[in-house]
This record gives C-alpha cells, structure tokens and sequence, in this order.
C-alpha cells in the first residue's frame, strides 16, 4: 500500500519519532475497529486526522493517551511503552494534553479551578504558580477575565478554549484534539479554530481529528485518512486535497467539501 | 399599496370565563359527577373538621395535673404539658438539659455560618463532621470539664430520636459512598461483596437488624468485649441506612456523563483523585435531594427503636400513657406524636423539593 | 469471670423489667425501686460496698435472655420463673428465689366472675416471651375450656389491652396482678381470681458457666435471708458487729475470718449488704408490704419458722 | 525503526494496573473472610461457654403457646415448625391483603389528587401527606389502641344484619356447607366455564362483525345467575353460623381480630399514600399529546385512559411500585407490636424466648423476608420487561 | 377590512360551507386568543394556515375538533354544531383526523394496532377489515412493511406517515394538520410533504398549518394569514405571495421566503 508511505513521520537521521504506533490492533468484543495501524508523528508536527463516522479516530487518538487500551502491537510516546504499568500511563498523560468535543469541563469548579487541579494535584506544583501559569494561559486563549466564572456561565466556544487552556496547563508536549469544534455554532468554530492555529504556529506538537478542512490545509503537516479502522492515506496536505490516491478518499472529500 | 396591520383590541373574557362564579364551575361543578363529588367531599370535611376542632381546641384542658382534672370533655393537653419536658429530654436530668439546648444552638450557628461569605466552607464543613460531633459527644455525656456524667440510658424522646437519625444518616454517608464505588467497580470481589451486602440489608425490615445489633452483636464478639446499647443500636442503624445511601449516590454516580471520568483521566488523576476532587463533589450535588428523603424515611423508622426497648420520642410517649395520674390520655399522646412527627417530615420534604428544583436549574451539565 | 469485669468496670449492669411496680420501676426522675432492683443493689453492695453502683437495663420479656447470655448485662433480675428449660437449655443458671410466686387472672368485676373454672371462652391478654403464656395454654387445655390469646409484646400495652377492653381476662403472676392493678383506670372494679394455677419462683438469673458469679448472687440473697432470721437489721446491723458474741454472726458480719474471700469478695461484704439494702423482711415490707399500694401479705413468702418457705442455708 | 526507549525503573510489580486490582481484590477479599471467620469462632465459643444449645432441632418440639390467628390447623401442641409456618402464612397474608389494598387505595387517591374536582384533588392532598410524614408505627399504635378505646364492649356492639363490630374484632356469620354443597361447586365451575366461553365468542364475533358486546360485565352476571340456579336446584345448601353474643365474647360466626385490622388498616392507608404519589406521578409522565391523539381519532375519555394513558403510566408506576411492596412486606414486621402474630412476633418474640436460639430465629426470620423481597422483586422485573417498549 | 373576504369559501348555490367560523372568540384566562374569527371551508378545499409565533393558527385548528373550547361565536362542521353535547364532539370526531407536530403515536402498540385502534373501538369495525383498510392506508404512504413494529423503531419522517396513515383510518371528511414536518430533518420534509401532496390530489379537504411555502403554492387552495389571534388575510396562493395586501403579510413573507 504505497499510498500509506506517509504514515510514518520522514525523520532526520539521529531524530525520533513522538508517538509511533506498530502494527497496533484493538478489539470492541468481536469488532475490530483498530487494524494494524502503523503510523508516527515527529515532535512539532501537526496532524489531522479525517474519515467517516465509525472508522475508529477517535478509538485511535484516544489510545495515545491510554484513555482506551490496544490489544496487539504497540504504542510508543516519547519513547515510553504504552502497557499497564501505572507509572508509565502516568508519565504519559503528564505529557499529552486532551480536548475533547463536549469540553468535559468541571462544572462544579471555577475556570480557575479546572486549570489549576491537575498541576496541583498531578504535577504538585505550589497553589501560586499554578494559578499564575493558568492565568498565562488563559490569557493566550483571551478569556482571562473569566476566571473565576463557572464553566455553566460560558458559551460553548468560551468552554472549547478553556478545555484548550486546561490542556496546556499541564505544559504537555503533545495535544491531542477530538473534533473540537463539532459540537459549536458556525460562530464559535471560528473562535476555537484561530486559538488551534495559534498554538500550531507555536510549534506545539498536534493530532486533530476534524473535519475543518480549512484548519487541515492551513496547518497540517500531513493529513490521516481513516476508514473501517483502517488508515487508508496519509499524505502532505496539498497532495491529499488536490490529488488523492484513493477513490474512498476522493468520494469523501467530494462530500464533505460539497456540504 | 400595503394596507397597515393594527391589532384588534383584546377584550376582557366573558364572565363564563373568568372570576369566582366560573372558578367555582369549572373548579367544583363542571359535570353531573363532579357535583357529586363536591358534595361528598363537603359531607367528609364536615364529618372530620368540626369534631376535631372542637375536641383539639374548643373543649380542650390546657393545664392541670392529672386527667381527672380535663372535665371540659375535649383533649386533655394538660398532659403533654406536664410531661413536655420527658417527651423532649427523656429521663436526661432537668438541670443538665441546657446541654442538649446548647448543643442544638451551636449546630444552628454553625450552620447558619455558611451564610457568611468570609468564611472558609471547607474549614467549616470540617468543624461541623469532625470538630462538633466529639463536642456534642461530650456535652451529652459529660465526664469531662466537671461535667456530670449522663448515663445514655438516661438518654431519650425527641432528643434521642434526632440523635439516632442525624448520626445514622452522618454515619452512614462515608460507608454509603464506599459501597456505591464499590458497587460500580470492575473489580468482581469488590463489586460482589458490596452488592450482596447492599441487596441483603435491603432485603430485611429494620427491626430484624435492629434486633440483631440489641441481642445478636454481642454474641459475635469476644467475652469481655462488649458495648453500650445506644452504640449497637447507632451501628445498625447506620449499616441499614448505608446500604440505602448507596443506592442513592449510586444513583448520583450514574447521572455524570462518561466525559468527566475520561477528562479526569486523561489530565492524569488517579483513581482515588478523580473521585475525591471531580465526580463525587459533583455527584453528592446531584444527590442531596435523596439523602433528604432517606433522612426523612430513617427519622420515621426510628421510632421501631421502641420496639427494642429504647425511649425515643415515640417510647417516652407510649411510656407516658401509663402513668396512673394520666390513664386514658393515649390519643393526646399520638396526636401530640403525630403533630410532631409531621412537622419535621413534612418540613423537610417541602426543603427537599426546593432544593431538587434549585438544583436542578442551577446544575447545568455540558 | 464476670466478677472481674464488673470489678474492671465499676458496676453491675442489671437487667430489669420496663415497669412493674414492687419489682422493678422507675420513677419520673429515673430511679430504679422494687424487690428486683434491691437484688441488684445488694450485689453492688457485697461487690463495692455501694449499692448505688448498679445501672440498670430495662427489657421486655422478650429480650431478657438473649441480653443475658450475650453479656449485655450481668444479672437478670426481671421477675423471671425459674423452669426446668431456662435453666438447662437456655444457657442460664438460676440463683436464689426472692419471691415464690403463682399465677392468675384479673377480670373486671363486672363479669360477674368468681372462679378460673368460669372463664370458658374468655379473651386473655398476656404478655409475649413468659411462662404465662405456656400456662395459660396448659391451663385452659387441662379443663377442656376455649379461649381467645391475645399476645402483646409488652406487659405495659398487654394492660392495656385489657384496660381498653380488648379481653376479658388479663393473666400474670399475681403479684404482677397486684402490681399492674395499680395502674389501671379504676383499679377497684377489678378483681384478682383466687385460683394459683402455677408455681412460680421468681429470682435472679445469672449466665450459665460462671459458677463464682453464680454462688455470688446466690449467697448474697441467703445473706439476706439469715439476716433476718437471725434479726439482722440494716438498723442494728453497725452496732451486732460491734457487740455481737456468736461466732456465727460475727463471721458472716466479716467481724472474724475472711468469709469473702473464696467468692473474691472482701471480708465484710455481707455487713454491706444488710447495712446498704437490709435484711430480706425489710426489703419485702419496702416494697411489696402493706404500706405500699401493692399491700401483698407474706404468706409463702414468710420465713420457713413463721410459716412460709423461705429457708436459706446456714452460712457456716 | 527507531530507538525505543524503555524505562525499566517504572517496571515494577506494584505499577502494574492489573497486579494492583488483584492485589487489592485478595486483600479486600481476606479481609471479609477473616472478619467472618473471627465472628464465627466468637459466636461458637460463646454458644458454648454459655451452654446455648443449637441447630434447627427444636422445630420439631411442642410450642406450648397458643397462636390469635392461625389459617392451618394450629393448637399449643404442635410443634415450633408449625408456628413457624401459621407465623409465614400469616405474614403472607396480611402482605398480600395489604398489596391489594394498598394499591386501591393508590389508584383512588393518585387519580383524586389529578381530578379537576379542585375540593377532591386538595382533600387527596391532604391525605396523603398527613399519613406519608406520620411515622408508620405510630399509626399502628393510633388503629390499635386509640380506636379499640373508643369501640363498645362486645355486650353493646354495633349490629349491622347479622354483623357486629366491638372491641373483639369484626364478627360476621360463618357459612358452613351441608350436604349438596358439591353441587354448588359444579355449578360455579359450569358458569366459569359459560363465562370464558361467552368472552371468547364475543371476540371472535369483533373480530367478524365489528360488534361489541359487554362480555365481562355480562359474564360476571352469568357467573352469579348460573351458581344461584344450582343453588337453588340443590336446596340451598348452605347454613350459616350467626355470630351470638355470650357472656364473655361473640361466638360462632367468622371474626376479624382487631390486631389483624389495625395492621392491615396501617399498612394499606400508609402505603397508599406513597404509591398514589407514584400513580399520579405515572400518569402525569404519559404526553398531553397522547391525550389530544386518542381524543382526535374519537375515543371517548374513558377508553382514552384505558387503552392510552393507562398502559404507558404502568411503565413508569412498575419499577417504584415494585419498591412500595417491598417496603409493605417488610413493614409488615411491626405487626408485631401490636399483637399480630406475624414472623417477628411469634419467632423472634415467643419462640426465640422459649428456645433461647437467636442465631437460629433471626436466621430463619432474615430468610424469609430475603426470599419474599426476591420473590416481589422477580416478578416485578419479569412484568417490567414484558411492559417496556420497544425503542429503536 | 375587505381583504379578510377571502376567509370565506366561494360557494355555488344550494353548496354549504363543510367548516364554518362565525364570530369565534376564544381567551386563555385573561389573554384574548382567538379575536372575532369568521371564516369558512367548502368540501374538498386546501387550505394553507400561517402566520407568526403565538399567532393563534394551532388554537384555531384545534377548535375545529374541539380539542380547545371557544367561548364566543359559533363553528360548524358539517353542519354540526359545536358546543358541550359529547354525541355531537363524538360524531365531529369521527369525521375529523388530525396529524401532530409531534406525531403522537401510541409507543405501546404496533404501527397497525395504533391505525385499527379507532376503527375497532369508535367505528365499530371488524377487526380483520379494520386491519386491511390499515394495510391500504400504510401502503398508501408507502410503509406497509413496517406494519408489525412499533412506532420507536421507526425514523421521524415515517412515524409522521404512520400519524397520517392513522388519521385517514377513520375515513374522515376532513384532515387537520399542525405543522406536520416542523419537528423533521429536511429529507424526512420531504417524504412527509409527497405524501400530503397526494392525499390533496385525491381531493380530500385538508386545513393544513405550516410554513412551507412550496406546498402552500403547489396545492393550496387559500392560504389563510394570521396575527394576534386575528385573520389578517385569506387569499389564493399566486395572489397571496405575490401581492400580498397587508403590510405585516409582506414583512412574514418577507422573512421566510428568504429563510
Ligand atoms: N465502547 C465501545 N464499545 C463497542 N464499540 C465501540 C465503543 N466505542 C466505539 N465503538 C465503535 O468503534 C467504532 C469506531 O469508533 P470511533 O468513536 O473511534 O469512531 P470515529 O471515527 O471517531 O467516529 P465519529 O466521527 O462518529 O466520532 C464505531 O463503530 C463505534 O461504534
Ligand atoms: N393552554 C394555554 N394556556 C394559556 N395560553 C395558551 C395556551 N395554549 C396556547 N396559549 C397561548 O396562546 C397563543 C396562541 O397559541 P397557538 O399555539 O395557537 O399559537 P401558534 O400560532 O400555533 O404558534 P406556533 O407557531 O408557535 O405553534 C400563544 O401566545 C400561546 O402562548
Ligand atoms: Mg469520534
Ligand atoms: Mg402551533
């Protein structure tokens, strides 16, 4: 499968690869949803992972964190194995930050509060740094005057950009992203896009599943197609969208840039 | 060219409609059946209300000292006067009672203290489950500070019976939240021992367990070894009610959605974190409305202490009925009872309400 | 044994009736007064030298065996019968009998009734978990009569049951009927039936297999019987210790020898109990005699010289 | 390929997420089984030092004790297995009495509180909050004692007919069968048979012709007519025993206890209180629109409740419904207080007080209410699955 | 108020109006309604209902088989008066189907069982001809091999043919819709509007409230305006969207032709 070449990142001679999936499997009961991905991303890229509903990205995001366990092959984040110990799944998700689509902010904190508690509780960090390393980062996303609100009090595009903050905060070197933007009005989206494209060109090392085409052509360094659990092409972002290989590929971006 | 819109005036509804004749039509006579209804339910309040009233308070007797003085044919309140002090204190001697009072008064200061906004709620919470329980144990028992040493078998009415439900319902909340965690685990022995436990214990009427921890607990336990009744029976209280508590919270657990734990996970929390700072705060939230009510059914059953041979309120009462000077004043007794009973239990059910309908409004879920 | 920790803790836990005046009542205040509490008292007394260090449990018939032998309490004192099953399978040891009692039926007087013989097809009220209750049963099938049980779970609402009118007939052991007439509504129109259809020995119940507690209890009511016996008053007692010749009462006073020591106790143990409680003739007059609203005679439970049954071996 | 990186020093046994939750499991699990062993080896050693005699064996000794009321057979001669089993029956009884009236009493007043009849609805009110925040031994207490108080002596007793109500229960007469009674029997079963057979063709005539006919109103007067006509062809075999007042009681005649009145009173008018809060509740959570359709397509009102509204509030009454007899079953336990002879009195009261044997009385006690409540909540669950809807 | 005429059907001689509104006035409490309705519906007619938020169009509708009271006035269906006599509500009842917003199926009964419902219990039928008149209708709109599951098994856009198809079970002179594809996906519009569309060309009398205005063209025969309770134009539809009279008619039109 030539067109999957891209999958892995083209590393530099002496460099190493971020995350690197090997041959990973992973089973739902009987359903196999993740099949023999092979795959990795090189510290500072930004990648952009697309496909139908069901095909598994975000099973496959999820695992780099661990927040779901693969079955066969392995994961490899920043050189650490992802298994069971403890220690290292610890380790890991110090070192990768997550946003999801519904936010999951603490509703029972302040915003304050939600961005302070993993470094307080998970990196021990003094209650005053934190919070002076929160307000830094709330600031970067432009909602520092709404720190003491409640997450209930904002707007969906204000919760997508705090759940943002909140990953930051924990100084992460990789962010992982789950459609960001799809639970948000037309208006939002525009919000929370312009902070993800801040950070990318701020170097900060990213996966997005999104189906923002505009995002993906503006910052990616490559973009994943996935189907049926499968990635079916990976490619530099002008090469997938201008001429894709696969005809799966080609009836998808036909849809989606139609709609 | 467009013709302008104005509005035709609204006019007042015809009488038919609106006001106390049309009220009383629709509300009370609309159909042949409801006619009925009206006048049978006029028949009932007529049958129930005036009697009541004449007999609670037009022919009461509201002072004197026994019943042969109550001559006026109605209720003989004398008697819950004379023995007012009983029913609330049980045998707890009369100049040693303004340490319950002052036990009452400072839970209700200390509580109204939320109200202030410069203090600190997790210091005061603190102070009120760790702080005051050891103060109002001391202030009930005495033996400390000079002060007198009350037997708890002194102990009893109304008095007793807060005491059982409070500490039952405060007791029972930690181990509550440990079954309903435990309850929830993918562990199989720890879900298996918290599910035969809870399952058991509701399976069984209170006054089995009660009867259990008045003559059973001390079989199971070494020669020697052995504890105050008021304890056994505060135990199996509060292995009763835990096991309804965790049914409540579980409840609480279920209705966060997945993506809190997920967050909380992928922040890098670990277990005991996760629960202790994100999902039970959020979840006791959700279930404070149901502790209520659980505090109201326990402070009902409660009164089966009696059946075990202890003098809450209700025992103090039936106790009362028995006096030679105050024969044949059973129904001034319950109705004193179930006036009091149902202030509480009505009160706090009317608080419950309000607070699901606060919560519910004020808890936004994202 | 239980003597030890009654000594470890100070006091004696003593399992009393809920309320039978003459036995074991309280008052408003909570103190305890009746021939039962005095047992208990009297064991205080030989223990500590202090009858006041008793508390008290009061139970139901119900409860009182099963908070015996699981050592809730240390001494049963609630008017129990002493019966061949209670004392062998139950896991109890009878001690002394303070009051030989029988049962038998009060009934409104106007019913119209003179003899148990005429109760065929009453209704009677009684209370749950006593021996009434079984000789009830074999009373009314010994003469071929029916009745109606009414079983109440405690003597306190079985009265009134029978007060209400719920049953023709309330039955217990007649001093209880003497007791639980007081409190009736209109205790004269009520009438105590003549016939005694059991035997009831009232006394002290202890845990079967402690046999120094047991002698104890025991030995604490001959005491008290001899004391009277020999005219051993709580009021004379002070000055027949200091006076006294016979060998015989100066040793059970502790004036000579160490009686005690063998049941663990110290050598004027039986001084305090007649000093602090008294004798067992005072302690009858005080609390069932005829200055008291019970007003039961001695009877059987006279001395064995003044023709009763109360006969208490020599302490010697 | 690149260089992986492994970090040993984070290898440890303990780390291991999976070693970790069996550690804890053999933990947790060692634990529960040592604090039941060391309860066990109290409890034995103090069965024994205090000669406690144990095992079931005394269920088959004489009780001695007489029993109020007893369905079987039962005198002071039978043994503590029998009273054991007149004690279950009893229970059962009042529990089941108490189910179905309990439930009427719910269906009455939930649909009284919904009624448009503003004075109805406020008296259902009332009702049910006076008796759900009274605690439920207290109205025990009230039925027993306070309206014994007030009844007259059976001398002076209310007559209605052949009825009489005083102090001693409710009495009525007693029928006894005489010779030709089996014909009665027959008789009923023919009209039974009539019934059904009426029932399934005025179905079959529906589903023909469109034609209804009343066949259950119509059955039921099959039923009486047919059972009267061989009645009276038998020569009205039936005798009954009046109730007569004697010198102490009533006798002859079937009564009703007081305790058992008093018990079953409470228990129902208590809990149905809750469940007519659970109906009304189930009927509020079926759509307005639901209403506004069947009404649309012609049905009248009562047929709308019937075959509409009814069925969809059942979904939502069963599951607390479930728990409401549950809580009736178990409530049912402080009979006890008031005479009844249920379980608790008559095994853990009288029989443990003669046996001595708690361990073995409370046991059986905790068995039977375990069962009971299994037994409600499985069929309960079975008739929840049956009635639940089918969703996508 | 000339432009108001249209509100009443153009009847040829010794023709009588099916509906008829006369001087209908309705309050809700205090809150006047329905103000002064007149307004009448020859058999066989379509008639398109709109009209603002709040403006009255469901009250009126349902007024029409008397699921609301009025307190004033007079409506006629078929010459039936309504008023509180239950054989006259019945017999209207019988001869009026009515489609919801909200479908209002029965969930506890089979897509065939919730169309023989009526037939059986109100009109008396035999079951198995009850059963094939519902067949019929199914096939009618297109479901019929749906007929044996239950309404929560079945997409938006069917259930509202399933409502359909149960109303025309109990064979009535009129059919009421309100809003009958509002609470629809656009491609469930569709399914739902083809087949109301056939139900006007086989000429039953419809009274139909909605705001799709490409229906309203296609098979109107009046479209009647309402605001605050009141009518405020009735006229045929080529004369109603194209030259509307009132100015509160064309700022409405204004609003959801370019919706
Ligand atoms: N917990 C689970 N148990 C069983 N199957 C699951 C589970 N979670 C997801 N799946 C299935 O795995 C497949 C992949 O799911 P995944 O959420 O990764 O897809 P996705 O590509 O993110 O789709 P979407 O765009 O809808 O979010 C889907 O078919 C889904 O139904
Ligand atoms: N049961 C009721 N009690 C009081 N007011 C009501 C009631 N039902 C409707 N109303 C009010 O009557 C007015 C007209 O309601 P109606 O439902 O007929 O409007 P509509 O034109 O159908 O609006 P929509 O397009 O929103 O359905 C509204 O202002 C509404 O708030
Ligand atoms: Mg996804
Ligand atoms: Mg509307």
């Amino acid at each position: 499968m030539t067109n999957t070449n891209m999958a892995r990142a083209q590393l530099e001679p002496g460099e190493s690869a971020i995350i690197e999936f090997n041959d990973v499997n992973k089973w739902y009961g009987d359903f196999h949803v993740l099949k023999n991905i092979n795959f990795s991303i090189k510290k500072g890229e930004r990648i952009v992972v697309c496909g139908p509903s069901g095909s598994g990205k975000s099973t496959m995001t999820r695992c780099i964190n661990r927040l779901e366990e693969h079955q066969k092959g392995s994961i490899l984040v920043d050189g650490i194995e992802m298994n069971n110990n403890l220690k290292n799944i610890e380790a890991i998700r110090k070192d990768v930050g997550m946003v999801f689509q519904h936010f999951n902010l603490f509703p029972h904190l302040t915003i304050l509060e939600n961005l302070t508690l993993a470094p307080i509780w998970v990196r021990k960090m003094p209650k005053k740094e934190a919070e002076e390393m929160a307000m830094h980062y709330l600031e970067r996303v432009k909602i520092a005057n709404q720190a003491l609100k409640y997450p209930g009090q904002l707007s969906g595009g204000q919760q997508q950009r705090v759940a943002i903050a909140r990953g930051l905060c924990m100084q992460p070197r990789i962010m992982l992203f789950d459609e960001p933007t799809s639970a948000l009005d037309p208006e939002m989206i525009k919000e929370v896009l312009d902070t993800m494209v801040q950070l990318a060109e701020e170097g900060m090392t990213m996966v997005c599943v999104t189906h923002e085409m505009g995002f993906a052509k503006t910052v990616a360094d490559r973009v994943v197609f996935m189907d049926a659990g499968e990635i079916v092409e990976a490619n530099e972002p002008h090469e997938f969208f201008d001429n894709p290989q696969h005809d799966r590929t080609q009836m998808f971006l036909s849809q989606i840039l139609n709609h | 060219m467009a013709i302008e819109f104005k509005p035709s005036p609204s006019l007042p509804p015809p009488s038919t409609a609106v006001g106390p004749v049309a009220w009383v039509r629709q509300n009370l006579f609309s159909s042949p059946l409801n006619v009925f209804l009206t006048l049978f339910s006029i028949y009932i309040i007529y049958l129930l209300v005036p009697p009541i009233i004449e007999w609670g308070i037009i022919n009461a007797t509201w002072e004197g000292a026994s019943k042969a003085e109550c001559t006026a044919g109605g209720a003989c309140w004398a008697f819950i006067n004379v023995y007012f002090e009983q029913f609330m204190y049980g045998l707890y001697p009369s100049e040693e009672t303004w340490r319950i009072n002052l036990a009452v008064i400072l839970i209700v200061l200390l509580i109204g203290m939320f109200a202030i906004k410069a203090i600190n709620k997790l210091f005061l919470s603190l102070t009120i489950l760790l702080v005051y329980p050891v103060v109002a144990y001391f202030l009930f028992a005495g033996g400390v500070f000079g002060l007198e040493v009350v037997e708890t078998s002194r102990w009893g009415g109304l008095f007793l019976t807060v005491l059982l439900g409070v500490v039952g319902i405060a007791a029972s909340f930690p181990l509550g939240a440990l079954l309903a965690l435990g309850r929830r685990s993918n562990m199989p022995v720890a879900k298996s021992v918290s599910l035969v436990f809870i399952e058991t214990i509701r399976a069984v009427p209170l006054i089995t367990i009660l009867f259990m921890a008045s003559v059973m607990i001390p079989l199971f336990l070494p020669e020697g070894l052995n504890f105050n009744k008021l304890l056994r029976v505060l135990i199996g209280i509060t292995l009763f009610s835990s096991a309804y508590m965790a049914e409540v919270i579980r409840g609480g657990l279920q209705a966060i959605p997945k993506g809190q734990y997920e967050a909380a996970d992928a922040m890098g929390l670990t277990y005991w974190q996760s629960m202790v700072l994100v999902i039970l705060p959020q979840a006791l939230k959700l279930v404070i409305p149901g502790i209520v009510n659980s505090f109201i059914s326990l402070f009902k059953d409660t009164t089966l202490v009696y059946i075990v041979g202890m003098f809450d309120f209700l025992g103090r009462i039936q106790a009362a009925n028995h006096d030679t000077n105050w024969l044949g004043t059973t129904v001034e007794g319950y109705a004193f009872a179930a006036l009091v009973y149902w202030i509480f239990c009505f009160g706090m059910s009317r608080y419950s309400m309000a607070l699901e309908r606060k919560l519910d409004t004020g808890h936004k879920r994202n | 044994g239980t003597l030890d920790d009654v000594k470890a803790k100070g006091f004696v836990q003593c399992g009393v009736s809920q309320g039978v005046p003459g036995f074991s009542n309280a008052d408003d205040k909570g103190n305890w007064t009746g021939i039962d509490v005095d047992a208990c008292r009297a064991v205080a007394a030989a223990i500590f030298g202090d009858a006041q260090k008793v508390k008290f449990t009061p139970l139901s018939a119900k409860e009182r065996f099963t908070a015996l032998q699981s050592g809730e309490i240390d001494i049963l004192s609630r008017n129990t019968t002493w019966t061949y099953t209670r004392d062998v399978s139950l896991g109890l040891d009878f001690t002394a009998t303070n009051f030989y009692d029988g049962q038998g039926f009060m009934v409104r007087k106007d019913l119209g009734v003179e003899s148990a013989m005429d109760l065929d097809g009453a209704t009677v009220c009684t209370e749950q978990g006593t021996t009434t209750e079984l000789n009830m049963a074999d009373f009314f099938r010994k003469h071929n009569m029916s009745y109606v049980p009414v079983v109440v779970q405690k003597a306190d609402e079985a009265v009134s049951a029978y007060d209400s009118g719920r049953c023709d007939v309330y039955t217990t052991d007649k001093s209880g009927l003497a007791a639980h007439r007081t409190k009736l509504k209109n205790p004269s129109n009520n009438i105590i039936l003549p016939e005694t259809i059991s035997k009831e020995p009232l006394g002290p119940v202890v845990r079967h297999g402690d046999n120094q507690w047991k002698d104890l209890v025991t030995w604490v009511m001959y005491v008290q019987v001899n004391a009277e016996e020999m005219g051993i008053t709580s009021k004379n007692v002070a000055k027949i210790k200091a006076d006294a010749k016979d060998p015989g009462i100066r040793r059970l006073l502790g004036a000579e020898g160490n009686m005690g020591q063998d049941l663990g106790l110290n050598a004027d143990w039986a001084y305090n109990v007649i000093a602090e409680v008294g004798n067992y003739g005072e302690e009858f007059e005080r609390n069932l005699g005829k200055d008291t609203a019970l007003n039961l005679p001695r009877a059987i439970n006279n001395l064995w010289n003044n023709g009763g049954i109360m006969y208490a071996p020599p302490v010697r | 390929m690149s260089n992986i990186k492994n970090t040993p020093s984070n290898k440890s046994f303990l780390n291991d997420a999976g070693n970790r939750s069996l550690i804890f499991q053999i933990v947790l699990l060692a634990v529960v089984v040592f604090v039941g062993y060391y309860l066990f080896s109290n409890l034995q050693a103090n069965l024994e030092n205090r000669g406690i005699s144990t095992g079931f064996s005394f269920l088959n000794e004489p009780a001695g004790f007489p029993i109020l009321i007893h369905l079987v057979s039962y005198t002071e001669s039978s043994t503590y297995g029998r009273a054991f089993l007149v004690a279950l029956i009893n229970t059962f009884v009042i529990s089941l009495l108490g189910i179905i009236l309990a439930t009427i009493i719910g269906v009455v007043m939930g649909l009284a509180r919904l009624s448009k009849n503003w004075l109805v609805a406020r008296l259902a009110t009332v009702y049910i909050e006076t008796m759900r925040n009274i605690p439920l031994l207290l109205q025990m207490f009230f039925w027993y004692f306070a309206v014994l108080a007030a009844l007259p002596v059976p001398r002076n007793s209310y007559e209605f007919a052949d009825f009489l109500l005083n102090k001693r229960g409710i009495y009525s007469p007693n029928p006894i069968a005489q010779d030709g009674f089996g014909l009665v029997i027959v008789g009923f079963i023919v009209s039974i048979a009539l019934a059904i057979g009426l029932i399934v063709w005025a179905k079959k005539r529906q589903t023909r012709t469109g034609l209804w006919f009343p066949a259950y109103w119509s059955s039921l007067g099959i039923i009486l007519a047919v059972t009267f006509l061989f009645f009276a062809a038998a020569g009205f075999p039936l005798e009954f025993d009046l109730p007569q007042k004697s010198r102490f009681n009533v006798t002859g005649g079937m009564v009703l206890p007081p305790e058992f009145v008093a018990v079953l009173v409470a228990l129902s008018t208590y809990t149905g209180a809750f469940i007519a809060e659970i109906v009304r509740a189930g009927i509020l959570s079926v759509n307005w629109g639901q209403t506004e359709a069947a009404r649309s397509l012609g049905l009248r009102d009562s047929m709308t409740q019937r075959l509409i509204v009814l069925p969809q509030a059942l979904r939502v009454i069963i599951p607390p419904l479930t728990s409401q007899y549950l809580n009736l079953a178990k409530n049912s336990s402080l009979g006890a207080a008031i005479a009844y002879p249920e379980l608790v009195a008559v095994i853990m009261g009288t029989t443990l007080n003669q046996t001595g044997q708690a361990i073995e009385t409370i046991g059986l006690c905790m068995l039977v209410y375990g069962s009971l409540s299994l037994s409600i909540s499985l069929f309960m669950n079975w008739y929840n699955k049956k009635m639940s809807l089918i969703e996508r």
